[in-house]
């Protein structure tokens, strides 16, 4: 797979809501081959602290530039929010496996969770291309203003159903239970990111439903090329040498088949 | 005009045309970063630690940042040498990549077999002893002395029976968690190794202060990157003071600078680790700035640069 | 409304109103922070190694810059313990700080007369012995083992001639570069130490490439800062899982969350070192940082943190 | 001596020359008792790299602001020029002894190398002001565009001798040299700031024309207050206890003949 370290452009960077912002950059290489669910890896830091670069998924592709929509959460984000247009920040990627595109499936629902957001506007948009039909999307999140990107799906025709964990828009829910509402089936394949707990609830209700579902997880990376072995999550492989898998190279997207939830990472997980 | 200054070194029977290598466990198996750059323009490329089986590793999380650098516990997590020699080195050859395989076992026969193994499917140009590896205890067990660098007499013996097992130019890796570094070093001379690498990875740890528990799922791991670079440099230091092998230097190398840093204190090769991770060339542009600085310094070999801090 | 929690520590017979202590060292005689703030307000001042007569110390330079860290080799310049008794001490009594004087020197017999002046003098509240000084020895002669604390022998002579001399809450301070910390943080409670301070600064250098020499004028210094601190917790998990005494935790500790991270795995003071130079009120960010901590998860007292961390 | 910890916010930014720049922060607290010859410790970084602050001169001393004249040499000055008017840094001054000022010397003379003139404009106000004349000044520097200093100089009325080592602007000569020129003598102060060995070939001329010297030295510090033992030079005093003078606290301004110019620390200077 086709690999960049790139000096990319800032070309536009805004505060979305409190806290959250959307960053364009300027990568044409990239984003001629970059496909929904990868990501990049940012170099953020001029100096060693932060020392790693930062995982942040593709949030739209376009011809010559994609959208990352993040969430600042400590050092490393901190940081990221004060490149200005102009600027330049070095871009490794795109990484990762990205979504499978299966018009096969009848019924597609993308299921959002806090920021998990970001990696979804770029695969609906691909699957409303590929199946000629907009997807359904869930946007789940603590409260109103953390609902981000609706307009986005909307733009493509997606019917968009809002949940927030203190009613202060759509409905007071999680997105698990929405999800059973709108009672997938066999031949519907559900897309979650967000919070492992939200990942996790979401899968068993698809599995119970008889639903496929992909999950998009997150995990501290140093790497982002499959060379450290630090990103990992347990399998449900047996074998020695397949039970961790690593969620840059062999993900971020898993089915949720795959995945040994028991396990204690997911345990640990934020 | 001045001529390009002579980088080649020599450890062991093996000639390498450059000193610039990066380190196992960061440079996966060659593969990874050939996207980045020409992997034949590096010194050697030092594989993952390599075990007879393939091994799962420890569980996650494995990896916490910390201020200039990161704890790692991977565990030796690898494919195994035949799935190696089968799978992984064709790619290596084929991109005309000098190898140098680290192996880790638990025991003498574990090396000694691997040793044999690789010698025989010609599947490296030397071998790097892993005595190291911090992450391959439950933390919650063994504490304390628990890797074969620790003590200067299985040192003796690993060399001694890996030494005896292949013709391979063969290099000793050391921990720094000790307590004078010059007895290990000096055990894998005796031993019969070609080199010493120092160093492996300090033991740290980490604690969530809000979850209230350690940061590894392994509690205690390895801690590489900048942060340890003048860890690193001194004990290459102290040991280039009683070896007459010479010093693989690792620790915390970022670019040419520090490389320099670690051929005056004595190293003779040196070696990327973790700043791969933040700058996928950085190994490249060690070399470049490398290259530079000896001309700049009109140096024609790194002889003259090797060991020539003034004290 | 809950109720404050209690932050105070008990050192031996020393009872703390906190256990945010400033590092030996990095905080003069206290009242060159005087004017940031009120230091009666910290759990104690650590005073600067004090040694029996004045001492210059090294030769400049001492100081150089790391990544998140730094290397000092000052060589204990003090003023030596008779003008800290005449000129330093009246100010810390003055300003109604605790104050735990570290003592210094070559011998046992400068270790004991230190004490006993002490105690004569009622020159401080508490005695911390540095067992562990990186740069007294040039090391252009000195290599390996150096340090009292390197050798458990050592330290149970050194501590049991201290405990006799005096009746003063009794830390040893202890050095990182050791095989097994265990050895010597049991000797030190063996000798009769109160408690032990972990860790004094980690052997390390730095060479400047341009003009190939040392960068410290004693060529190895003692490296401290963020960047040590995942080897420092490191350590004091270990000896917590040995000791009966308890540990005073320094390494690298710069807000409220690194200190909580030092209290779980096993620390009962915590000490800030190197952030002073960055933040000249450091320590009392980490004071009201931990208190709002306990407060926000309803520790009641110190106990309930200390070793708390679940594995 | 009263000493803060302040955030203060930039009011103005320039860069005055190829890599080096006028820093104007506002502190009424520290200008108000802020002396010539007084630094002050900038927190350059906002996490850990560079760990320390950096020391830096005041240029010039204002009601209610104070201006740093300051060259990008590594990391933390590169980090300080990217800060931005109204953002705020935090401060921690004022810092040192400061240049004496004493109208009963009858000439006084200030030698600035290269950056080193950060360290004199407020000086020459102070002394103008005190001994109703304007001292003189000797600005030397590598090349012409690294004069700087000038016209402020003028301004107070001095007369200033401009040298460079490449000839492009005023005599090709070093400091030391048109010292020379200039005659000191007996009751003569001269006042000199910039590379060490500068420092000491000017300090040579005016002690063999008798006349009283005032240096102005650097060092790497670490806690700027005397209280880490880091910054130390050797001075010529005999006792063990006194041999160590420190830049931060017991200087940065020393009689050159306190100095022992011939010890280590001054081989080892840049
Ligand atoms: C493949 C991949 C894609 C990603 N895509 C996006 C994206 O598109 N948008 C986005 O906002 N984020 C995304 N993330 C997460 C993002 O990388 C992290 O939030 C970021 O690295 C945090 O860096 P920091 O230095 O700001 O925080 P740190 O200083 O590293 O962490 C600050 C605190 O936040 C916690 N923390 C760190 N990461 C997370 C997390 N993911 N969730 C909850 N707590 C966390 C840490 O434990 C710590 O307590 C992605 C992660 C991965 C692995
Ligand atoms: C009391 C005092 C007052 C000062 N006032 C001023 C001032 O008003 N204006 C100003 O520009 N500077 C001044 N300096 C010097 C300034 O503090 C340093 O240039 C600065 O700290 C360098 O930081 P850095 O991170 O950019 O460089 P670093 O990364 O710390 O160093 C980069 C490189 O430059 C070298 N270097 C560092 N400092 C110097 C130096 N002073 N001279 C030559 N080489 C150096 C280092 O060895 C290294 O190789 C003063 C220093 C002191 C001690
Ligand atoms: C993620 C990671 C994995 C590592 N795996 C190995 C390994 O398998 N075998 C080994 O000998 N060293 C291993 N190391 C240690 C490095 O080879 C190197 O000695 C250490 O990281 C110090 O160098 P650095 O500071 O440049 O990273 C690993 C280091 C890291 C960071
Ligand atoms: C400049 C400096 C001077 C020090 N001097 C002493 C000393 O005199 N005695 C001592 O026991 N420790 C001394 N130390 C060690 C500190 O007390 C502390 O153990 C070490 O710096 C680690 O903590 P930190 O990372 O928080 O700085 C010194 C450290 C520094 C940085
Ligand atoms: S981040 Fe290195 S293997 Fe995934
Ligand atoms: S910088 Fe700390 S004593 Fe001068």
């Amino acid at each position: 797979m086709e690999r960049f370290l790139l000096d990319c452009p800032v070309t536009r960077h805004d505060e979305v809501a409190l806290g959250q912002y959307r960053l364009f950059l300027r990568m044409p290489e990239i984003a001629r081959i970059a496909r929904p669910g990868q990501f990049c890896m940012l170099e953020v830091a001029q100096g060693y602290y932060p020392f790693l670069r930062r995982p942040m998924c593709f949030e739209q592709i376009f011809d010559e530039e994609i959208s990352i929509l993040y969430k600042v959460e400590g050092e490393g984000t901190r940081l990221l929010a004060q490149f200005l247009p102009g600027q330049a920040m070095n871009v490794q990627g795109p990484l990762g496996n990205g979504f499978p595109i299966d018009a096969g499936y009848g019924r597609h629902i993308l299921a959002a969770g806090g920021i998990g957001v970001a990696a979804l506007p770029a695969l609906a948009k691909a699957l409303t291309e590929a199946c000629g039909k907009a997807p359904e999307v869930i946007l789940a999140a603590r409260s109103k203003h953390l609902l981000l990107c609706a307009d986005l799906f909307e733009s493509f025709g997606c019917a968009v159903h809002l949940a927030t964990d203190d009613g202060s828009a759509g409905e007071r829910a999680f997105a698990a239970s929405v999800l059973q509402r709108l009672e997938p089936g066999r031949g519907t394949r559900v897309y979650a990111c967000g919070p492992m707990i939200m990942m996790r609830t979401v899968s068993d209700v698809a599995r119970a439903a008889g639903a496929n579902c992909l999950v998009s997880l997150e995990a501290q990376m140093a790497c982002g090329d499959g060379a450290c072995l630090g990103c990992v999550v347990e399998s449900k492989y047996e074998q020695e040498g397949e039970k961790m898998v690593r969620v840059c190279l062999d993900g971020p997207v898993f089915d949720t088949e795959i995945i040994d939830w028991e396990a204690h990472n997911l345990a640990y997980a934020p | 005009m001045p001529t390009r200054p002579d980088l080649g070194i020599q450890l062991g029977d093996l000639k390498l045309k450059n000193p610039v290598l990066v380190a196992s466990g960061t440079f996966g198996y060659g593969q990874e970063y050939a996207q980045y750059f020409d992997i034949s323009r590096l010194g050697a490329v030092v594989t993952k630690s390599l075990s007879r089986e393939p091994r799962a590793g420890n569980k996650p999380p494995r990896l916490v940042e910390t201020p200039a650098g990161l704890l790692n516990a991977i565990g030796l997590q690898n494919v195994g040498v035949e799935a190696y020699i089968a799978e992984k080195l064709p790619f290596l050859r084929e991109r005309k990549a000098t190898v140098i395989a680290n192996i880790y076992g638990k025991t003498v026969d574990d090396y000694t077999a691997l040793a044999e193994r690789i010698e025989a499917a010609n599947a490296a140009d030397a071998i790097e002893a892993n005595l190291s590896c911090p992450n391959v205890h439950d933390a919650r067990q063994a504490r304390g002395v628990t890797m074969v660098s620790q003590s200067p007499e299985a040192i003796l013996e690993y060399t001694r029976a890996i030494r005896q097992a292949t013709r391979l130019p063969l290099y000793a890796k050391l921990t720094p968690n000790v307590l004078d570094i010059r007895e290990p070093a000096l055990a894998a001379e005796e031993g019969g190794a070609d080199a010493v690498s120092l160093i492996n990875t300090l033991l740290g740890m980490a604690v969530d202060a809000e979850k209230r528990r350690p940061r590894l799922a392994n509690i205690v791991g390895g801690l590489s990157g900048p942060a340890i670079r003048p860890v690193a440099v001194k004990l290459v230091w102290d040991a280039s003071q009683v070896l007459r092998i010479p010093i693989i230097g690792i620790g915390g190398i970022c670019n040419a600078e520090d490389a320099v840093e670690f051929l005056l204190a004595g190293a003779t090769a040196v070696t990327v680790g973790s700043m791969t991770f933040r700058q996928p060339d950085a190994a490249m542009r060690v070399l470049d700035g490398l290259e530079d600085y000896m001309t700049r310094h009109q140096f024609q070999s790194l002889d003259q640069l090797i060991g020539a801090m003034k004290v």
